[in-house]
């Protein structure tokens, strides 16, 4: 379980979450919407604390996540994150790529870490790619190495930054049906996104966020059909 | 030939190496001084035109003077056979003996305790050699050859060689002048004496001529005499002859 | 033509003895790189670390590397420590004087390098769970030598070249040292220099040729 | 530590000795980069193919020791062709030539970055070859070069060091016959060191300061 | 008036132009469509003497672009050409782009010529970017700038090379919009390229060019709309 407790963060003078709460059960999967700047990706990068956080509290599996007693290489093994931006390893090929963090971090030997790191490829499709460098893969393929590699670690939370929105459209459907299949296993997941029609299909619930404030959250139905937050229904109405 | 470009020219080019008091080295206000400098002056005045000093270490006196870039050198260089292949030689005009020279801290009591230790010379010099050579044959220790003179003292000093083989008036004026805390003569080297003569190009059999008969009224004049005093002090001149044979 | 009298053939019956100097230089310029290398890893990370002290030892070498001779560098190895009684052997004054070199000049390349790696890599390294020192050897640094591989070559070269200074502190054993020494008991200056150089121009030719294949072995990606 | 023999006398002569390495740099630098800048349009001129044998010329300066080229420039010119040649001369002609070969590579880069598109844009206006090297290759090679050419100055300057094998004295030589005299090697070394630094240091920023800049826009 | 003849050219083994024989009167504007790669660009630039050719004649007002004795750099003065890449010289202003060829080709005075760049400069709507520099200006901005650099220096003949589609969708008008001006104005122009549409409007004639070889030549409403050439037809049916 995730639990976000009354979470402020700021850029120098800039506010970026004024106060979040928000706590995700184990298998549920929450889907984050909102315009460009709101709040979205520096939520997910302090929930796996890679941006510290100035006050208020998150827990992972009740660990506090910024605390300074809290091994945080050892928590990030349970939460996976994909970001926006590819960024497979380019000096890697596809297998080591996805090998790497289970050897170092996991002590996995090479062996075991390798046949994982198969089974995970296969998993999101790249089962014939193994053993070719980043740089010969599309868009779509690379952002399911990297989902891939997520995996590999034997997560119990994904965390997913708009995975779709620097691909070409013709890419974005098999990156979103990977997510879909994971949704389906169970996997607790928070996806950050600007497909509304994937949002509305997978989600257990929405979350709106503007100007660092989750302005509203619901199932999508609700959410989408009938929007209080204003902001909110301005937003949906720019997007459709 | 030379000795014209040089009476023509009315300048006496000189190498000279100066650090190697009191052959060689500069006063309080880096004018060159020394034994050699006064002799390449006297040599200058004796063809009537003007000195000019360039400074020269050891092992670039001859490419300096092959070069074309100084006319004669006086730079205290051993009449060697290997050299006499290349440059041509006056007659000697002074006459070297060889002392050990011994960091205090190694401790070196007779020459026989260089085998062994780290010793060095400057690169070139006939005691350096001489040395290699000794060490080579030894079959221990190590042999440096250092660039300059003066790098061979510093080194000495600071520890790094254990001894080195150098010219007698220079060690002893090293020694005394307090630059090198913590340096001694140990020994004599036992080495022939070191004859030192004038040299130039080879086939400058002209000037070769003058210049023995220059050396030779430097001894007759008194002139060789009065410059030892003044330069090494009291004491015999060094013999310049050599019993038994022609030269 | 000339009446300059060659005597190549002395010269040339020291050809062994200059190739076995070449060796040595060889591998002066081989362990300097080495060196090298791993001081410049090490001042980048001193760089990165964000510790004042470290960082201003960083920079400090770098600059005085990149500012000043390297030729007054290895004398100082070599006399300046030597007044602080540390004694060090021409071959190891030499070495650790190009080494220096080295470690700077790369130092300030792989900084160049590190601009063009974007810190998403060490994000997404870290959010996999791995420490800061095993994002940067295992993402960071590798992407950084690749980038850094061309001046390494040129580091490479002039490590080579640099050796040349080793006689200011008596280092013999050299291609330059060797030479040298020739030169000071026979005088053949032009010949034995002329064999030197193209000694030397062989073998940064190797160099380069030989760090192309393996840039191409090694970079496959 | 700063208890030292040395005279004003001997400052005069390590300032002397600086003049040299800077009077030194200065020349070769000089006509070091104008024979660079002709190698370099020639060179970008003819094409690779035809400009092979300059290139390897011009790479033989690049892959050999610069004391070794000074021992054979001397021992050439004065030995072999007896030339009269001071080691003055002999310095900054081979210095002179080790910059060009350097720079040639620099301004061909520098050139090079010039898009093909902008030159014929410029041709097609009616500018001859001369107004379109001076109006448009020049301003924009000179922002792409500039900053390689200070690296190269500076090394220039540091490199002139090894001059004295030519029995040309420099800073360092200067330096070194003061520590003959006055046996403070340390603090000697620490001077001569600091001269370079503080040319060098400035200049290098500067050059870096530039490069940032103009690789921004 | 520019008088081709049989001109034919080569880039090593690779004939690019076949023998095109063509005359374009004053006050005419030339249409030239056709493939990519059919030599279109290169017939451009041998017009105005940028590249050699290997047999026949161009003259440009009776003078032979390819003769030994011409002196090119005059003769381009007559001729203007914009490219398909932007080329503003970056380190000039806007104003100073202009200025540079009509101080050093034409000698001008700077005021002289800063007056005339002005003028030309607000002519294709560019009178208040003088100063600016060409990074500061979009595509569309930079290929008028270019055009007004060519009709500062007076030339009888304007050479446009697909002037337009390096440029995004929404700027391309305003640039056609600048031909259509120039055209109106009664300039002799040959213009090279892929906007049907602007071909049927503003050309007296339009050329076809297929592999080195202009297959058709005919006013456009003959040439699009009863097409002859074979090749042409289908160059047509793909591009409608
Ligand atoms: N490292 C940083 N330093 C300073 N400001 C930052 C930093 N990272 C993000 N910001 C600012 O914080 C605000 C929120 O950024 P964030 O990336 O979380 O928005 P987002 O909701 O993910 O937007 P988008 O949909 O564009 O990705 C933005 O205004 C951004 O400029
Ligand atoms: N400088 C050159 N060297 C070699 N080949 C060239 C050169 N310039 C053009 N070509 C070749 O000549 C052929 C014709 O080129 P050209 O640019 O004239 O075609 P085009 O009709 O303008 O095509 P596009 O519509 O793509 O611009 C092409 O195959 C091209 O690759
Ligand atoms: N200690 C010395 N450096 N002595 C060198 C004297 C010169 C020596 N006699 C030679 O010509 O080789
Ligand atoms: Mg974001
Ligand atoms: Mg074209």
């Amino acid at each position: 379980m995730i639990e976000i407790e009354n979470v402020r963060k700021s850029f120098g003078p800039l506010e970026v979450l004024k106060g979040i709460n928000l706590t995700v059960p184990r298998g549920e999967v929450l889907t984050v919407i909102g315009g460009s700047g709101s709040g979205k990706s520096t939520l997910l990068t302090c929930i796996n604390g890679l941006e510290p956080i100035d006050s208020g509290k998150i827990l992972v599996d009740g660990i506090e996540v910024h605390a300074k007693s809290t091994d945080l290489n050892k928590l990030r093994q349970k939460i996976g994150i994909v970001f926006q931006q590819w960024n497979a390893f380019p000096h890697l090929t596809v297998l080591e790529n996805v090998m790497l963090a289970q050897v170092k971090v996991l002590k996995r030997s090479k062996a075991e870490a390798g046949a994982e790191a198969e089974k995970q490829l296969k998993h999101v499709g790249l089962g014939d790619k193994l053993s070719v460098y980043p740089s010969r893969l599309s868009g779509g393929q690379q952002q399911r190495m990297a989902i891939a590699r997520a995996l590999a670690m034997s997560p119990d939370y994904m965390l997913f930054d708009e995975v779709t929105s620097a691909l070409d459209p013709q890419l974005v459907g098999e990156v979103l049906d990977t997510l879909r299949m994971l949704a389906s296993e169970g996997m607790t997941m928070i996806c950050v996104t600007h497909e509304m029609k994937f949002a509305r299909e997978v989600s257990d619930r929405v979350a709106f966020f503007h100007k660092g404030v989750m302005a509203e959250i619901a199932p999508p139905e609700e959410l989408f059909d009938a929007p209080k937050d204003p902001e909110l229904r301005q937003f949906l109405a720019a997007t459709h | 030939d030379k000795l014209d470009d040089i009476i023509a020219s009315g300048k006496l080019r000189c190498a000279v190496v100066l650090d190697f008091p009191p052959m060689g080295s500069r006063d309080a206000d880096n004018n060159p001084v020394g034994f050699d400098v006064d002799y390449c002056n006297d040599l200058a005045a004796a063809l009537g035109v003007t000195a000019e000093i360039v400074e020269t270490t050891f092992p670039e006196r001859i490419p300096a003077l092959m070069s074309g870039n100084v006319d004669v050198a006086v730079a205290s260089t051993s009449d060697t056979l290997e050299r006499a292949k290349t440059v041509g030689f006056s007659i000697p005009y002074y006459a070297f003996e060889n002392a050990v020279v011994t960091s205090e801290k190694a401790g070196l009591t007779g020459w026989e305790d260089m085998k062994g230790k780290t010793v060095g010379a400057t690169a070139g010099t006939y005691e350096a050699i001489w040395l290699e050579g000794k060490v080579k044959e030894w079959g221990e220790g190590e042999f440096r050859p250092y660039q300059n003179q003066a790098d061979v003292f510093l080194a000495l000093s600071q520890g790094q060689l254990d001894a080195t083989v150098s010219t007698m008036e220079v060690a002893e004026a090293n020694v005394k002048s307090g630059n090198f805390p913590g340096i001694s003569i140990a020994d004599k080297a036992p080495m022939v004496p070191d004859y030192v003569a004038l040299i130039t190009l080879r086939e400058e059999y002209g000037l070769i001529n003058y210049m023995d008969l220059f050396i030779n009224q430097q001894v007759r004049t008194g002139r060789y005499a009065e410059l030892y005093k003044k330069w090494v002090g009291d004491g015999e001149p060094a013999n310049l002859s050599i019993p038994g044979v022609y030269r | 033509m000339f009446n300059y009298n060659f005597r190549w053939n002395q010269a040339f019956n020291s050809l062994p003895q200059m190739l076995e100097g070449a060796l040595v230089t060889i591998e002066i310029a081989v362990l300097s790189m080495m060196i090298g290398i791993t001081v410049a890893i090490t001042l980048t990370v001193f760089r990165l670390s964000g510790n004042r002290f470290l960082s201003a030892i960083a920079t400090t070498w770098v600059e005085i590397a990149r500012n000043t001779p390297a030729l007054f560098q290895i004398y100082m190895v070599h006399f300046g420590l030597g007044g602080f009684g540390i004694h060090l052997s021409p071959y190891m004054s030499l070495l650790i004087g190009i080494a220096f070199n080295n470690a700077g000049y790369l130092a300030e390349n792989f900084r160049g390098a590190l601009k063009a790696i974007p810190d998403t890599q060490t994000r997404a390294a870290r959010s996999l769970g791995m420490s800061s020192g095993q994002a940067f050897t295992n993402v960071v640094m590798p992407q950084m030598l690749r980038i850094a591989f061309l001046p390494m070559t040129n580091q490479m070269v002039w490590a080579i070249l640099m050796t040349s200074l080793g006689a200011v502190v008596a280092m013999n054993t050299d291609l330059y040292g060797v030479t040298s020494e020739l030169n000071a008991r026979s005088f053949r200056t032009f010949e034995l220099f002329a064999i030197a150089a193209v000694i030397f121009y062989l073998l940064t030719k190797a160099i380069t040729l030989s760090a192309r294949l393996l840039a191409a072995r090694l970079f496959r990606y | 530590m700063f208890d030292t023999a040395l005279t004003v006398n001997d400052l005069i002569l390590l300032a002397k000795g600086a003049g040299m390495t800077l009077l030194v740099t200065a020349i070769s630098v000089f006509f070091g980069t104008i024979l660079g800048i002709v190698f370099g349009v020639v060179r970008y001129q003819i094409g690779p193919w035809w400009a092979a044998p300059m290139t390897f010329v011009l790479d033989i300066f690049r892959s050999i020791p610069l004391l070794i080229q000074l021992v054979l420039a001397n021992a050439f010119l004065t030995a072999v062709l007896k030339l009269k040649m001071s080691g003055f001369a002999v310095a900054c002609g081979v210095l002179s030539l080790y910059t060009a070969a350097y720079c040639a590579e620099i301004v061909r880069g520098g050139i090079e970055s010039v898009p093909l598109t902008l030159r014929r844009a410029a041709r097609s206006l009616g500018m001859s070859w001369g107004q379109d090297m001076r109006n448009i290759v020049l301003p924009l090679a000179t922002r792409v070069a500039l900053p390689s050419w200070i690296g190269l100055a500076l090394g220039v300057m540091k490199d002139s060091a090894l001059v004295y094998i030519v029995q040309v004295v420099e800073l360092l030589k200067s330096t070194q016959i003061l520590i003959t005299r006055l046996q403070e090697p340390l603090f000697l070394l620490m001077i001569c060191g600091m001269f370079y630094f503080v040319i060098s240091f400035p200049i290098a920023r500067f050059g870096g300061y530039l490069e940032k800049r103009w690789s921004n826009d």
